[in-house]
């Protein structure tokens, strides 16, 4: 192998502040390599300054050379480094959504990376070659593909459009920022395995930019570890996972893995230094409260640069997995069952005389979508739900984008009004009561939502957002609650008068969950509500709804389209495909043992950290 | 046929003129439509008298009654009998034949009209068909003031089988036929080919109208017009005079700009009021204001081309001191009066300097803008819902109006309605001036308006326009004689 | 596509006769008696009762509105008070030289605002890029009527290039009719061009910022390519939108510019039949605004789908 | 026409994308002062003051005549000189700075209580579709062109400062409807909206708390824009006899007299033109100040 791509001391700079403190990155010829670091680390900075694409108010120095030029990457111009795009040097980046010019036919769009570099033939042959380009992908009928408009094809498909493109002048180095952070799992699957065989075919080199561990474990050959704009370690796959060497890689992977304490609690990483936390940094790593024992054992011995013992010493995620996290008086699991073929209404969990907390019976929501000028559209969300929930019960949803997990979460709270069937909470029917009447509901159910910041308005201090679920209660006694309940989710009083914020994601999901649990219910339903959040804040937030479940004896109703969160989080899964329940079980049950063939390939596809060394 | 052909002025050279030329005259107010026996607004019969229509009689440049389409007429000794031969060969322009039957129509149908004060003729009875050229037109009572009035609007000769749509088609005897009217914009005129008289001098007339006098001016500079005529663009006539290319003349005009006072309001009744409010206004400002002091002031209603028109001091020179002094004498302190002002230039300067010179004598005076004619005619001139207000008095001697106790300021003097009777019914010039003479001493005694000023009749030419009529007699333009030369 | 574009027409027709109903309603309150305004000063109380039989004044105002919806279905929008003429013609006349004039307003506009905001998105942050969004900051806050004015008295008055005034016809004369509409069709232009311009640099640089850029540049385009193949097509789209509230705006923006130019469009014939308390002329033009600030409206949407395949109906 | 110059920004349905994490929150405080914000603060402040002034002094009395001292020169006793009736030309611009500031502080305010309870109320019946009847209804006003409907209205109820604000309020109000309702869908369709809803808390607390405080600064820019615009409305209606009827002073008919005088004195043209495009100027560039501050995506960038 001989060494395409050489960077070193690569340094960028926005005004006075450095964003990138000297990256040295080496690339082989055909190598797979895979940038990690959470989110703000500095991974997408550093692709665009290589591409010559950095926004115009940042400046990038140190040195860049990709063999086979003589001028070195970093101080070429616009006019020249443009020749290099696209043809030596392509990139696919992270949003298929929207990195495509939403008014041209996506043929044409590929057909134009191959003119702008001289492709033989004109602008005819370039067409025809485009359609290959796109059949090459995986694209069903890859002539109505490349008459087609980006907003007629699929995240996934977008993305084959983006490959294609990127891949169209078979060039040397491919790079890759999150190309499948907004896909299904499904799709991210078969995305993955097309870029790993169109790498693999045309000998292209890969950096490959990702917060996913699990994908990086099953594409690349080496992983470069970045953190607050520099590299903290680097090495083959193998070595790095297997024996990481720097603290942060540790509780990186530890994390990834939702491993577990000894006390059944996830591991959480400890802030190793500077302040990316925000303003209240002292509660912002450890789940405060809850944070005792083994965790804080673990932090101390991570401090100290030692291997902690929960961490994995031969590389398999199974090791650090502890099962069955220890809970008081768990309620009895209901059966493992998959939706008959067209039989009569279904209804899971269902336990012969037993009274539910939550029962949905024959749920359906269907949505009329206008269109500017033209004729509605009518979806299905939720088809004919039905399940039961018994006081106690941890229950998760998966399921992919658009199986209408939220709006069966909407639904089950009364956010809107379903179309038809029946929820009933705590005997009490939920459809059809207008929402004056719905006090009772409110006071029984809550609900925490997926974007930290989307859900906290921005205008308001954390004091008002924390009690506005809080009716008929006297100033003072609001801020006494107030504090109260921040203190039971780790925060310290001085929040009460701040703003969202000055706050961390994972404080502000601290928050959100604050004002959920405030009024005592009963049910907490919470959706997405750790999918935002980096893997390092992820556990903390898991731990403390776990935590406050025990707590306050809450029932959980809980969705996600992360397997690995549910898993980790619920006693008793459904999975949701089309608007419907295809199967539901005990977690554990479902994913070793799926009956249905949709949730055998969603968890087939998830990528795991376990396959890391295997 | 001397006298007949109706060339305003002395005609200079002609002889570069060319017949093909098209003038362009530049106007102010635009006709609402062509019909001016039932729409007001003198901007019509200005277009049309004398170039469409004609009269038996007409008004020479100097206000001299003298035959037109009559040859000449006699007048009975008691005054009630008007023999008129008429001129042979005429004809209108839709072909049919003006004899005594087209006057006979004509002068009976003044009765029905609308507008344009039919009631000046209100003495004529009938009409009678003596001969195809003989017309006799019979009074109920003498009135001196017919021949007058014949010369104008209300005597336009109409082709009895063409007055179904007078307000587009206009059907006349002149010089010029009409070719188009775009309402509002542009009226043009043809010649007639086949006109009675001396041709026409242009071959096509088009008269664009401005609502802006600065429009107007603009036009004029840019060489948009070749002629404007009662330019009202006052503050610009010095530089108009300066530049080489104009001729600018200042004729006269019939018109009376007075600041009428409603007596129908008690403190406006008592004539110290009305003397204190003649005190208190500077004209000599109002006239600078308003017309850039190209006007001439007036002392009474009557305009210098009036025959009854006296020369004489002015009866109320600007003393706000004694204007003062009137009022305390008739004991009106505080007292505030509604100013209804046309919205048009003149009358926003005057009522703006009015309302300073009334401050300055312990009168307040609000203003209030109303759209000229509609609101104006409508709230001020038929409701009379105003206490003071400015208007134009454009219509010919119009002192008249003085007699008329309904009329929109509620003067009423019964020696003055007499002496009007009186004058009217004289069968002679010097009896008629007399009373009439008389009529005006007495309105001017009693302050019955304050007049403000006579503003002349502007025409800026290009020097290729010749022989355009300089005097607003407030009848026609007279346009036939008008030729374009190079 | 087709039902789609019946489907806007349908709310098209809606609008504008609840846009009729409201026309009716606001006038129908117009102090001043037309009839009165009509005679002039010597009428006699029976004559204007008279008159006002005849045009129907003395009847409800249902039946009026009735009446004149009937007139406007026809075309020939009723009788006018003053000029006794049917107003139809005079509205669709004055209507021809506004639009041409908007029309000439747009162009002038557009050849103003397209150089301009691209260079000064282009030139964003540096002087020369400054000094052109600073100059469209100033243009906008001339008024029409002012830019208007010197452009008469330098042009017209002291240059004799061109008139000062006045409308010809096409069909009387191109040459008199171009010479006619250079003036006021660049005092409307340069005001409306200014703000186009602003909209257009601002479109430009959020375009900027979107991703498709990017992969734009990461095909190989040089930042001024990416600008011109994709920046410009898609920075239109919003500015489509707005072009039909801009058009709207130069039609009313038109009304001033006509009587500082002295031209014959339905700006003038508006003030005019107002001065009139002519009702049926001044409906006339005020319904005949309102259809073409909703047909410009109706317009741009469909010009949107046709720019926007987004709108299109996805399959 | 306002609807639209809160800027394309706001009319693309797109959203920005922006790097999880970046999004660092929507509050307003922390910006600095940017260049056209500070020039329009200082140019606004300084009519806004001329204006205050005009109330207690002016050179001399905007409304006294003195004809024979018309159209005089600047001098030290006429600073501007004397117009057409020989009123202080200085006194008049000074004291005419209160109809334009007037109007647009009434006209936006009328455009504010009819515009933002109704864009809120046609974004939060969405669903009903009786929204989608209000934005019809709001279509049919906007078919009315604020200068028509100013125009009308001064023919119906003859020209005054009144009709104008009213009409150029009302003819504004349409654009005022669109921002706010599409400020009210943004917020509506952000979870804390929602998570109200949970919270038990009804339409009327989400329309004051979360929605007003959300949409103002969008409604603070169409605000300045709207004050821009009806300054030159007002303006354009003044010079057609159409405004503000004299003797009051105001810069559009000062500008109509002064046509009169373009060969005798040709300053007096100068004085309100120069006004008004200072005062427009003023708001705009304040307007554009304020979107970029209160922008939060550029806010997100920094
Ligand atoms: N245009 C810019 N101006 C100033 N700072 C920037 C700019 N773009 C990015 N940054 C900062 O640079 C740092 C690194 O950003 P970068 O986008 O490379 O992170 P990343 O690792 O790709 O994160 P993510 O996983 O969220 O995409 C962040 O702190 C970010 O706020
Ligand atoms: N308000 C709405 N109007 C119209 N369609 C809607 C609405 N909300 C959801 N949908 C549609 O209903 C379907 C289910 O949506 P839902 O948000 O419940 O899915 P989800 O499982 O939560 O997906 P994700 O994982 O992407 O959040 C989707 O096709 C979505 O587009
Ligand atoms: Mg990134
Ligand atoms: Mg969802």
């Amino acid at each position: 192998m001989s060494t395409l791509l050489q960077v070193s001391g690569l340094r960028v700079q926005s005004g006075p502040r450095e964003l990138l403190h000297g990256i040295d990155l080496r690339v082989e010829r055909g190598e797979r390599v895979g940038l990690i670091g959470e989110s703000g680390s500095g991974k997408t900075l550093t692709l665009l300054a290589l591409m010559g694409l950095l926004p115009e108010a940042l400046r990038a120095t140190g040195a860049a050379r990709l063999d086979g030029e003589d001028r070195d990457l970093l101080t070429l111009g616009d006019r020249a480094s443009a020749r290099l795009r696209g043809r030596r040097v392509s990139m696919v980046f992270q949003e298929p959504m929207t990195a495509l010019d939403p008014l041209l036919p996506v043929g044409r769009q590929v057909a134009e990376i191959l003119t702008l570099h001289g492709f033989a033939g004109g602008a005819r042959a370039a067409r025809g070659r485009s359609v290959e380009l796109l059949d090459g992908v995986g694209l069903p009928d890859p002539g109505a593909a490349a008459r087609a408009y980006p907003h007629e094809l699929s995240g996934g498909q977008r993305q084959r459009v983006m490959l294609a493109m990127a891949m169209a002048n078979t060039p040397d180095l491919l790079l890759a920022d999150e190309p499948t952070t907004a896909l299904d799992v499904t799709v991210q699957r078969r995305v993955l395995d097309l870029m790993r065989e169109q790498v693999a075919r045309s000998g292209t080199s890969l950096v490959f930019v990702t917060h996913d561990l699990g994908i990086v474990a099953d594409l690349c050959d080496r992983v470069v570890i970045l953190r607050d704009g520099a590299v903290v370690e680097e090495g083959p796959l193998d070595r790095v996972f297997s024996a990481p060497q720097h603290p942060y890689t540790r509780s990186l992977l530890a994390v990834s893995a939702l491993a577990t304490d000894a006390r059944g609690r996830l591991v959480t990483v400890v802030d190793l230094g500077s302040g990316t936390t925000g303003a209240v940094s002292t509660g912002a790593v450890s789940t405060g409260a809850g944070m005792t024992g083994a965790a804080t054992a673990a932090a101390g011995t991570q401090a100290t640069g030692a291997v902690p013992a929960t961490t994995p010493a031969d590389g398999s995620a199974d090791a650090v997995v502890v099962t069955a996290p220890g809970r008081p008086a768990a309620p009895q699991p209901g059966p493992h069952e998959v939706l008959p073929d067209q039989a009569a209404p279904h209804v899971f969990n269902h336990l012969p005389g037993d009274a539910p907390l939550l029962a949905v019976a024959e749920l359906r929501r269907t949505y009329v979508r206008p269109h500017r000028i033209g004729r509605a559209t009518h979806v299905q969300a939720v088809r004919d739900v039905s399940f039961e929930v018994r006081e106690g019960q941890r229950f998760g949803v998966v399921g992919e984008s658009g199986s209408g997990k939220s709006t069966l979460l909407r639904l089950v709270t009364g956010l809107d009004q379903a179309t038809a069937g029946s929820v009933r909470i705590g005997g009490r029917e939920v459809v059809g009561t207008p929402e004056r009447a719905l006090g009772w509901l409110r006071r029984t159910a809550q609900i925490v939502f997926q974007d930290p910041m989307g859900s906290l308005d921005p205008r308001m201090r954390i004091a008002e957002v924390v009690t506005e679920p809080l009716r008929g209660v006297g100033a003072d006694e609001r801020r006494a609650r107030a504090a109260e309940v921040l203190d039971a989710v780790g925060l310290p009083a001085t929040a009460l008068d701040r703003y969202p914020h000055q706050f961390s994601g994972g404080q502000r999901q601290r928050i959100a969950i604050a004002r959920a649990v405030v009024t005592r219910p009963q049910l907490l339903v919470a959706d997405e509500a750790v999918s935002s959040l980096d893997v390092s804040v992820r556990a903390q937030v898991l731990n403390l709804l776990s935590d406050l479940a025990d707590e306050y004896g809450l029932t959980l109703l809980f969705v996600s389209h992360d397997l690995a969160v549910v898993r980790r989080t619920c006693d008793t899964v459904a999975v949701m495909n089309e608007g419907r329940i295809v199967e539901c079980g005990p977690t554990d049950q479902v994913y070793e043992h799926p009956l249905h063939p949709y949730t055998a390939e969603l968890v087939a596809a998830a990528p795991r950290l376990r396959a890391a060394g295997a | 046929t001397a006298g007949a052909s109706p060339k305003p002025t002395a005609s200079s050279s002609t002889a570069a003129a060319r017949a093909d030329a098209t003038l362009r005259l530049g106007l102010a107010a635009a006709p609402a439509n062509l019909d001016f026996t039932s729409t007001g607004g003198a901007a019509i019969f200005q277009a049309l008298l004398g170039n469409v229509y004609e009269g038996l009689l007409r008004l020479d440049q100097d206000g001299k009654v003298v035959p037109l389409l009559a040859t000449g007429y006699t007048v009975s000794r008691d005054g009630l009998t008007y023999d008129f031969t008429l001129r042979e060969g005429v004809k209108f322009s839709n072909g049919s034949p003006f004899d005594a039957a087209a006057v006979k129509f004509s002068l009976e149908r003044v009765k029905t009209w609308k507008a344009n004060t039919p009631g000046n003729l209100a003495a004529l009875d009938h009409v009678e068909v003596v001969s195809p050229t003989e017309a006799k037109v019979v009074l109920t009572k003498p009135d001196a003031t017919v021949p007058f009035w014949l010369a104008g609007p209300l005597g336009a000769m109409f082709s009895p089988d063409a007055v179904d749509s007078l307000a587009t088609k206009a059907v006349g005897t002149g010089p010029f036929t009409v070719a188009s009217y775009q309402t509002g914009v542009k009226l043009v005129l043809t010649r007639n080919d086949a006109y009675w008289g001396a041709k026409a001098l242009v071959k096509q007339v088009d008269l664009d109208y401005f609502a802006d006098a600065s429009a107007a001016a603009n036009a004029m500079r840019s060489g948009g017009v070749d002629a404007l005529y009662q330019a009202e663009a006052y503050d610009q006539l010095a530089s108009f005079k300066a530049d080489p290319r104009f001729t600018v003349t200042a004729g006269s005009s019939q018109a009376v700009v007075v600041l009428s006072m409603n007596e129908a309001n008690p403190a406006l009744a008592d004539v110290r009021v009305r003397q204190a409010i003649s005190h208190a206004i500077d004209k000599k400002a109002v006239v600078a204001a308003a017309t850039g002091g190209v006007a001439t002031e007036l002392h009474g209603p009557a305009v210098p081309t009036d025959p009854y028109f006296v020369r004489s001091d002015e009866p109320y020179p600007y003393d706000p001191a004694a204007a003062k002094q009137l009022l305390a004498d008739a004991g009106v302190t505080g007292l505030n009066l509604t100013f209804t002002v046309p919205n048009r230039p003149y009358a926003q300067a005057i009522s703006q300097v009015v309302q300073s010179d009334l401050a300055a004598v312990g009168i307040t005076a609000t203003l209030q803008t109303q759209e000229f004619p509609a609101v104006w005619v409508d709230k001020t001139l038929t409701q009379h819902q105003f206490d003071l207000t400015v208007v134009n008095h454009v219509e010919p001697r119009n002192v008249t109006n003085y007699g008329n106790p309904s009329y929109y300021w509620s003067y009423s003097n019964p020696a003055v309605g007499k002496d009007f009777a009186a004058a009217k019914a004289a069968t002679d010039e010097d009896s008629y001036i007399t009373h009439m003479t008389d009529a005006v001493q007495a309105i001017i005694k009693d302050a019955a308006g304050v007049w403000l000023y006579n503003p002349p009749n502007v025409v800026v030419a290009t020097a290729a326009v010749h022989g355009m009529p300089t005097n607003d007699l407030g009848v026609g333009i007279g346009l036939a004689g008008v030729s374009v030369t190079g | 596509m087709l039902l789609t574009v019946l489907r806007r027409l349908g709310v098209f027709a809606l609008t504008a006769l609840v846009a009729s109903v409201v026309v009716f309603v606001l006038l129908a309150v117009l102090p001043g008696d037309p009839a009165r305004a009509q005679l002039g000063l010597d009428a006699t109380p029976d004559q204007v009762a008279a008159l006002r039989h005849q045009l129907g004044l003395d009847r409800s105002l249902p039946a009026q509105y009735v009446h004149w919806l009937g007139q406007l279905a026809t075309g020939s929008l009723g009788i006018s008070y003053s000029t006794r003429a049917p107003v139809g013609p005079e509205v669709l006349n004055a209507m021809q030289v506004s639009l041409l004039l908007v029309l000439a307003g747009m162009v002038v506009a557009a050849l103003i605002a397209l150089p301009t905001g691209l260079l000064a998105a282009v030139r964003q942050g540096r002087a020369d890029g400054a000094a052109l969004s600073a100059a469209t900051q100033v243009g906008i806050s001339v008024p029409s009527f002012l830019a208007g004015l010197l452009l008469v008295t330098v042009f017209a008055v002291r240059l004799h290039w061109l008139p000062s005034g006045g409308w010809v016809a096409p069909v009387d004369g191109v040459g008199g009719f171009l010479r006619h509409l250079v003036l006021p069709a660049l005092a409307l232009g340069l005001v409306r061009g200014a703000i186009l311009s602003r909209y257009l640099r601002s479109a430009l640089l959020d375009v900027q910022r979107e991703d498709f850029m990017r992969t734009a540049r990461a095909k190989g385009m040089t930042r001024w390519q990416a600008l011109r193949r994709h920046g410009l097509r898609n920075a239109l789209v919003p500015v489509v939108t707005v072009t039909g509230v801009e058009l709207a705006g130069l039609l009313v923006g038109a009304v001033v510019i006509e009587t500082v130019f002295v031209i014959p469009g339905l700006g003038s014939l508006l003030l005019r039949s107002v001065a009139n308390r002519d009702l049926v002329e001044v409906q006339a033009v005020v319904m005949v605004v309102v259809l073409l600030v909703l047909a410009l409206n109706l317009l741009v949407d469909l010009v949107y789908v046709l720019v926007d395949p987004r709108l299109r109906r996805a399959r | 026409m306002s609807a639209t110059t809160s800027g394309p920004g706001t009319t693309s349905g797109r959203g920005t994308t922006s790097g999880r994490g970046t999004t660092s929150g929507g509050r307003p405080t922390t910006r600095r002062w940017n260049a056209p914000l500070l020039v329009g603060a200082v140019m606004v402040a300084a009519v806004v003051l001329i204006g205050l002034v005009s109330l207690v002094w002016t050179p001399h009395d905007p409304l006294v005549t003195d004809p024979l001292h018309r159209l005089q020169g600047p001098s030290p006793a006429h600073w501007l000189g004397t117009d057409g009736l020989g009123r202080d030309a200085a006194s008049m611009l000074i004291a005419g700075t209160r109809v334009p500031l007037l109007v647009g502080l009434v006209a936006v305010l009328i455009s504010l209580v009819l515009g933002v309870p109704f864009g809120i109320a046609a974004a939060m019946t969405r669903q009903g579709g009786a929204g989608l009847w209000l934005m019809r209804w709001n279509d049919v006003v906007q078919a009315f062109p604020a200068l028509l409907l100013a125009m009308v209205l001064a023919a119906v109820r003859g020209p005054s400062t009144w009709t104008a604000m009213v009409a150029l309020g009302i003819g504004a109000a349409p654009g005022f409807v669109r921002v706010t309702r599409a400020g009210t869908l943004q917020v509506l369709s952000r979870e804390y909206a929602l998570a109200a809803r949970a919270a038990g808390r009804g339409p009327l607390y989400t329309a004051v708390r979360h929605v007003l405080p959300n949409v103002r600064s969008m409604l603070i820019v169409q605000a300045s824009v709207g004050f821009a615009l009806a300054v030159l409305a007002e303006a354009a209606l003044s010079y057609l006899g159409l405004g503000t009827p004299p003797p009051t002073p105001s810069w559009g008919r000062m500008l109509q007299d002064a046509q009169a005088f373009l060969y005798v004195q040709p300053l007096l043209i100068v004085w309100p033109g120069v006004a008004i495009a200072w005062t427009v100027l003023g708001f705009n560039l304040l307007g554009d100040g304020l979107r970029d501050r209160l922008d939060p995506r550029l806010e997100a960038a920094a």
